[in-house]
């Protein structure tokens, strides 16, 4: 039984993780319908900029954690206007194959600056108690503690606020949105910045806890594009929620039945889940 | 259908253009030849290999190069990326013996040496392969050119579980990477365990190269209360791996498989503080190494290429000095056959002049000791070496002679099934 | 209806020739070993171009049917099979692997059965990497020997250990893909691929089983990629799971986009182009990666159409000014 | 020829088309009108066989055709276009009607493959076919044209000669000239006289009421799902439900 | 107000606009008439900026804003409502509105009173404020496509096709808030119609479009009489 709960824990903290990072890439693939598979990568980026901030400059942590974001909200609005706005109006496989430009050139550029052994961050909370027989960090609980924040804050935004709403009107209608005033490229690069800056977020609350090196982000990239999908495009309760459950379906699947196959677990969940329903847990009839 | 013309034309030119303006190594360079990976998940440990080669050939030239039949040359190392992809290993395996000559080529990923082991024979392009990787697959393929560097990993299993069961240690849990390397010792490890009379009490295999994260199979391998782990991958994440362990309430012992390096993790991941680290079986630190120029060497190493030593660095170090001493013996630098049959004649190796001296060659082995370290209560202990390769006792003694000797290294014969000569 | 001009065929039979006579001109094995894999390389993107870019399907399970090729000549050569039965029982077997993977993934379309055929891709290649007793595990199946010498009346014994004989051989394959496409794509056949791609609820109407239409061509590109993988186990001589993975589908993709899609020539353009680009940037050693990916972007954003396309835009400015001059000329006499 | 008995349609418990009935008979043509959201369209889904009805059965030439997917419908003899100009706009004009060739002829795989003599013959036909339709609809000189290139006329022309490829015995027309002008429409509305006069019989779906009083032979009236009248033009216009219903109490002009 | 001077549009390299040039006054009630296809849209989106003039000029107040982003039209006051009304499906009717207004976003009484003015020209949007857009049938999204352009205050409105795919009764209804539009707010209103019935009924004047050029204009009741116009579009 402690057994169980430690994965279940375990589950959810992978989870969170996925829930931040594919809440990101789901906003800039439904809202600007660019498949970006190199979120995975800005990912790894926001984690070695944190590093530079923390290790490098000697900032506090949760300096270094907001001035990732900043940098990597900024990294997205650039790679909006410079990668994929050009590319506006062509099929979507040209903005993956830009996309995947984008990520082989993040990786060797994370290889040139930070070299190929991996990097870490010293824990700011390293102080592990018990719980229910669970062992847990204090810096584990925060990562679930931020996922959660974050997703209530965003809901709140998107719900609350007038840019939240435009956010979704241009994912909605983009023509329609153009024509009532909004500047449809400056929403884009706010939600590219939004989808980037989180993806520091989740970077930064993990470095501690993990190793960066620059493949990390291929997997972890691969993982959110599938949780997107799982959840159905666009769809922000349906990324939580599939992050959620790739989250635990590994941990368990990895815990009690095998690792080397834990992914084998979550990729034919998500092929199981697609062939009952085509377009997602949460999407919309026609894809 | 007329706009096929131009870019077909096109294709055609660009071939030849490309083959006219590819180079070629300058008629006084010797190349040695490096293919592996630069880039991508094993690009540390590639590196690692490549600035170990890199450092002989400068060694080399700074004492003024070397001198085959009369004539001087200087060593170059060209190393080429081939991120463990058999394609572009081929292909820069090809490219460094057509295009730079180099009639010596090093590997060090068993994925990419048998596609290479496919074609060093061929008449178009031979070369010796330096194959780095401690599988005995590699003696399972036929081949004449290829020489295997490190000792097998059946060595440490070996030497690793005896020390273990000298600690006192009977109960252990495994948590190894995951992989065909991974795989292979902690079947050989599970199985010398249990002839000697230990237990095992869970087997959990973790990615060590994608995963960060191992508390789940951390979690099951503890719930059983094993007194050590069986643990390893990459250093890194293995060093992260008894962090996160320690965190899960772990108190036991580790032991490390040959692929992590205890003075590396404890340097890199706890940085020096080897108290954090509890106590651990493994490969020996290179400080601990009996060789009389480790330190200077280390100092040298980590100035010139900014990064921690390794065992992997050193090994192929010795490997390049070999190579080039075998190719002035050979009186050759463009007969792989002639290169491979010197190797005798120059080992072994002065301990005074190479960090890790090999011994002696074995068919297609090279032969140098396996050296085995404990940290215990926040201290390394004194090094073991063992001899892993002579049929008795009396051919131990007698092989003896020749090994450096030091205060810090207790030498002991490790009888090995396969390698008893 | 469906027949070239003359001075194009003339134009491919003198390319053809030229590819004929190609090994007389290399000069090492380095150029050779490029250009063999180059050839495999450009079978299986002809291949994904058949599902990507004629049926508009974006197949991204394409490296893993690449690798059962691969394994399945791997694993029945060294089981004492001859290599020219192994080759097409791997296709084979692809075709049958790919049967339920088909029937699952077609269900769902766009954005869905990429992720759907990338997830089948990425399970293959996780399996060949620990199904330890079939595929050998990560360290693979190696010493795959090539392919028994052969009498050929006329030529002689044909040593295929040889890169000339693997040359050959992979042309041999390389044509007979292009012709079985060539006549595909040009035919009422064909058509429907393109039918389905271009307004599905269409071609339902009149008549088209839009989900056969799809399944076949999925297959097909399965039974031709296998082959291109069949031949790579042989060329290499060892087989391990980068040879089944999703990296290889991305390279073909890069291939397919970059060489031109829905064309026939985009995709031997575009294998023959990209790992030359990439031998050729070798140079460049740590920043290599880093080119390479700027340049993908640049060159998508300036060339959407690809190589190909990138020319016919060319051939019409030129044309178009052509037509131009003429009509100014006619201005200034009139 | 043709026969819908009781087909309902639900979409999540609404019914959109609600036990309607009724018969085409041979070498007619029959128009189906209503208001705006009357569930036209969905009438004909179902006849089509995109949507399955939630209840209710299609029959034609007597057999059972209910719930065949579409493209097995159109080999029971029964062709549609679509409301909006629906065309497969990446290939040329004469491609685009060889494709409507297709489900008639063997033109699979292996015979493509191998140029069997039985594709040779099949080509040719298919390809003769298409001649033939690009005369009728006075579009032989833009066989080679890619779709953009047509003005909206020629693409609902062409639209409708896709559906003629395959010899249906039956055509359905969902809103043929909508978006036409009266000198198009008059023009497509002669093109559909004389496909009835080599007897194809006509079903189609339009809501300009003059053009369907000149063309139709009998009208069946659709309100909120329902059937509310059938009848010849005359008895259409004269009747109270439909004026009411349809046209809002005025006759549109 | 609004001045075109010889624009030529091209979309994908075909030439859809041709030499079109045009004059609107503040305060007229214009009509812009053609069958489907002949670039009526193409026009109405070339004026508001969504496409960009390959050749020619638009002027707006005398400035000219065919090199201007569609937001700083908007901003100056010229709203396109376009055709098949590009509504937000998923955003109640109030979220439609209240981004109707989004140059006014920092205004939040202007935005009330706007919208209760919505609300007199149709009282049904009040009763579904709550409602998705998305679930509403034509007419009644045709309605809060108006009511969403009237919302920024518009100087000029481009109101391209309101009565396509609508049934009778209520394209009347939708012709009787258009001209009130422009008689009771004195709003500026260029109005695209291939019902050329209803929209010379109740405009001013009109132009004719044809295959992208501009064949024929006047005021209304010389248009109903031409001989052309009858044959072409009221099928007299």
């Amino acid at each position: 039984m402690e057994l169980f709960l430690q994965q279940v824990f375990n589950g959810i903290m992978f989870g969170s993780t996925y829930a931040i990072v594919a809440l990101g890439l789901t906003l800039v693939m439904g809202i600007l319908n660019i498949p970006n598979f190199a979120h995975g990568h800005l990912y790894m980026l926001g984690g070695y900029v944190t590093y530079f901030f923390f290790a490098t400059l000697g900032l506090g942590f949760w300096l270094s954690l907001l001035a990732s974001m900043i940098i990597l909200g900024m990294v997205g609005v650039v790679m909006e206007r410079v990668v994929f706005r050009p590319l506006t109006g062509q099929p979507p496989i040209n903005d993956f194959i830009a996309a995947i430009g984008s990520l082989v050139f993040l990786e060797a550029f994370a290889l040139a600056v930070w070299g190929p052994q991996g990097l870490r961050i010293t824990n700011p909370y390293p102080e592990t108690f018990q719980f229910l027989g669970i062992t847990m960090t204090v810096q584990r609980v925060l990562v679930i503690v931020a996922a959660a924040a974050l997703i209530v804050g965003l809901h709140f935004f998107m719900k609350k606020t007038v840019l939240g709403a435009t956010i979704e009107a241009v994912a909605q209608n983009r023509e329609g949105a153009m024509l009532t005033g909004i500047n449809v490229n400056r929403v884009s690069a706010i939600t590219f910045a939004i989808s980037t800056a989180t993806a520091a977020l989740a970077a930064s609350f993990l470095s501690p806890i993990f190793m960066l090196s620059p493949s990390m982000g291929a997997i972890l990239g691969m993982k959110a594009f599938i949780i997107v999908i799982l959840g159905g495009l666009g769809s922000i309760p349906g990324a939580i929620l599939g992050g959620y459950i790739l989250g635990l379906i590994e941990a368990l699947g990895g815990g009690y039945v095998s690792a080397a196959y834990k992914n084998v677990f979550a990729f034919g969940a998500l092929i199981l889940i697609l062939s009952i329903k085509p377009t997602g847990l949460f999407g919309k009839k026609e894809a | 259908m007329k706009h096929l013309i131009l870019p077909m034309r096109m294709a055609v030119i660009g071939i030849f253009a490309w083959a006219a303006l590819s180079t070629n190594a300058l008629a006084k360079d010797v190349v040695i030849g490096f293919t592996g990976p630069l880039s991508g998940p094993g690009a540390g440990y590639g590196r690692d290999v490549l600035n170990g080669i890199k450092m002989a050939a400068d060694d080399i030239n700074k004492g003024g190069g070397i001198t085959v039949k009369g004539k001087k040359y200087t060593v170059k190392v060209e190393g080429l990326d081939d991120r463990i992809d058999p394609t572009i290993a081929v292909n820069n395996a090809r490219r460094l013996s057509s295009r730079s000559k180099a009639r010596v080529i090093f590997n060090p990923v068993f994925n990419t040496i048998a596609p290479l082991m496919q074609i060093n024979q061929q008449k178009t392009s031979q070369f010796l392969l330096m194959a780095y990787s401690s599988t005995p697959k590699i003696e399972q393929i036929p081949n004449d050119l290829t020489v295997s560097i490190p000792p097998p990993f059946t060595a440490y299993v070996n030497a690793f579980c005896d020390m273990a069961w000298k600690k006192g240690w009977r109960k252990g849990a495994m948590m190894v990477t995951l992989g065909a390397y991974g795989d292979e010792w902690r079947e050989a490890f599970k199985h010398h365990w249990e002839e000697i009379g230990g237990e095992i009490l869970a087997d959990k295999p973790a990615n060590y190269y994608t995963e960060t994260d191992f508390s789940a199979q951390l979690s099951a391998v503890i719930a059983t209360h094993p007194e050590f782990l069986l643990i390893g991958g990459p250093s890194e994440p293995t060093g992260l791996v008894i962090e996160q362990a320690h965190n899960l309430g772990f108190n036991g012992g580790f032991v490390l498989v040959d692929q992590a390096k205890m003075d590396y993790i404890a340097d890199v991941v706890f940085k020096g503080d080897l108290s954090k680290m509890g106590n651990v079986i493994g490969v020996a630190p290179i400080v601990g190494l009996p060789s009389p120029v480790i330190p200077e060497w280390n100092k040298r190493y980590e100035k010139e290429y900014g990064v921690h030593d390794t065992f992997e660095a050193l090994l192929n170090y010795s490997a390049t000095m070999i190579v080039v001493h075998a190719m002035e013996k050979a009186g050759t630098i463009d007969n792989p056959q002639a290169i491979k049959a010197a190797f005798a004649k120059v080992l072994p190796q002065d301990p005074t002049k190479v960090p890790t001296p090999f011994i002696g060659t074995l068919g297609p082995k090279l032969l140098i000791t396996t050296t085995a370290g404990e940290i215990i209560d926040g201290k390394y202990t004194k090094v073991n070496q063992y001899v892993w390769w002579t049929k008795d006792e009396a051919a131990y003694m007698e092989l003896l002679k020749s090994i450096p000797a030091s205060d810090n290294v207790v030498t002991s014969w490790l009888p090995l099934k396969g390698y008893l000569q | 209806m469906f027949t070239k001009p003359i001075h194009i065929k003339l134009f491919f039979l003198a390319v053809l020739i030229a590819a004929l006579l190609l090994p007389l001109f290399i000069s090492d094995a380095y150029m050779f070993q490029v250009v063999i894999m180059s050839i495999l390389f450009a079978i299986a993107t002809c291949a994904m171009n058949l599902i990507i870019g004629f049926t508009g399907q974006a197949s991204l399970a394409h490296g893993a049917f690449f690798g059962i090729g691969a394994y399945g000549v791997a694993i029945l050569t060294k089981a004492g099979v001859s290599f020219w039965l192994a080759l097409p029982a791997a296709a084979v077997m692809a075709v049958l692997i790919g049967l339920p993977v088909g029937l699952i993934s077609l269900r769902t379309r766009g954005h869905y059965f990429a992720i759907v055929t990338l997830c089948f891709g990425v399970i293959m290649w996780i399996v060949a990497g620990n199904w330890i007793e079939l595929t050998g595990g990560e360290n693979g199946i190696f010493g795959i020997a090539p392919p028994g010498d052969i009498l050929v009346p006329l030529i002689g014994r044909i040593d295929f250990s040889s890169q000339a004989a693997q040359y050959y051989l992979a042309l041999a394959f390389l044509l007979l893909t292009l012709w079985a496409l060539y006549r595909i794509v040009y035919s009422v056949f064909g058509l429907t691929f393109m039918a389905v791609r271009n307004n599905e609820a269409l071609a339902d109407a009149v008549g088209i089983n839009t989900f056969t239409t799809k399944l076949i061509s999925f297959e097909a590109a399965n039974f031709i990629a296998a082959l291109a993988g069949g031949l790579y186990a042989i060329v290499i001589g060892a087989v391990s799971p980068s040879a089944a993975g999703y990296g290889l589908t991305f390279n073909f993709l890069i291939y397919l986009i970059l060489g031109g899609i829905a064309t026939l020539s985009g995709s031997v353009i575009g294998a023959f182009a990209i790992p030359i680009l990439m031998e050729s940037l070798q140079f460049l050693q740590d920043y290599q990666l880093l080119i390479f990916g700027a340049l993908l972007v640049v060159v998508i954003i300036y060339f959407p159409m690809g190589f190909v396309g990138g020319l016919r835009r060319l051939n019409q400015i030129i044309a178009d000014r052509r037509r131009r001059k003429k009509s100014e000329a006619v201005h200034v006499s009139g | 020829m043709f026969l819908a008995k009781s087909l309902t349609k639900l979409f999540d418990g609404l019914a959109a088309v609600q036990d309607v009935s009724f018969e085409i008979k041979q070498g007619e043509i029959l128009a189906i009108i209503g208001p705006n959201g009357a569930g036209k369209s969905t009438l004909f889904n179902m006849m089509t066989g995109t949507f399955k009805p939630t209840s209710g059965l299609v029959f034609m030439d007597g057999h059972n055709i209910t719930g065949l997917k579409p493209y097995r419908i159109v080999t029971k003899g029964m062709a549609r276009t679509f409301q909006t100009t629906s065309l497969f706009d990446q290939l040329r004009v004469i491609d685009n009607l060889m494709i409507g060739y297709k489900w008639r002829t063997g033109l699979g795989f292996w015979n493509t493959l191998l140029h069997t003599p039985k594709w040779k013959a099949y080509q040719t036909e298919a390809f003769l076919r298409a001649m033939e339709i690009l005369e009728f609809l006075g579009l032989t000189d833009k066989s080679e044209f890619f779709i953009p290139a047509l003005s909206q006329e020629e693409q609902k022309r062409l639209a409708i000669g896709i559906a003629m490829m395959g010899k249906p015995r039956m055509l359905l027309l969902d809103e043929p000239t909508g978006g036409l002008i009266q000198e198009e429409t008059d023009r497509i509305t002669r093109l559909i006289q004389r496909i009835r006069d080599q007897g194809t019989t006509v079903c189609i779906i339009e809501h300009k009421m003059q053009m369907i009083m000149g063309l139709a032979d009998r009208i069946v009236v659709l309100n909120y799902g329902k059937k509310i009248a059938e009848g010849s033009p005359e008895e259409i216009k004269s009747n109270q439900a439909v004026i009411e219903a349809y046209l809002g109490g005025e006759v549109h002009a | 107000m609004l001045k075109l001077n010889q624009v030529h549009t091209n979309i994908g390299g075909m030439q859809i606009i041709q030499d079109i040039s045009l004059e609107i006054q503040k305060g007229e009630f214009v009509a812009l008439l053609g069958s489907n296809g002949s670039g009526k849209t193409t026009l109405f989106r070339t004026i508001a900026g969504v496409l960009k003039p390959k050749i020619g000029t638009v002027e707006f107040d005398h400035v000219g804003i065919h090199r201007l982003p569609v937001h700083k039209i908007v901003e100056l006051g010229l709203v396109l409502c376009p055709q098949g009304r590009q509504l937000f499906p998923e955003l109640s009717v109030e979220k439609n509105l209240i981004l109707g207004a989004y140059p006014l976003r920092s205004d939040k009484t202007r935005i009330r009173k706007n919208m209760d003015r919505v609300f007199e020209f149709f009282p049904i949007l009040k009763e579904r404020l709550h409602q998705h857009a998305g679930t509403f049938s034509g007419g009644e999204q045709q309605m809060l496509a108006i009511g969403r352009s009237l919302m920024s205050e518009p100087k000029l409105l481009l109101l391209d096709e309101p009565s396509v795919g609508l049934a009778p009764l209520i394209v009347k209804l939708i012709g009787e808030v258009i001209a009130s539009i422009s008689h009771e707010m004195k709003t500026t209103v260029f109005l695209s119609e291939q019902n050329a019935n209803m929209a010379l009924n109740i405009t001013q004047r009109g132009y004719v479009l044809e295959n992208g050029r501009c064949v024929l204009s006047g005021q209304c009741s010389d248009l109903k009489q031409d001989e052309k116009v009858r044959k072409a579009y009221i099928g007299a």
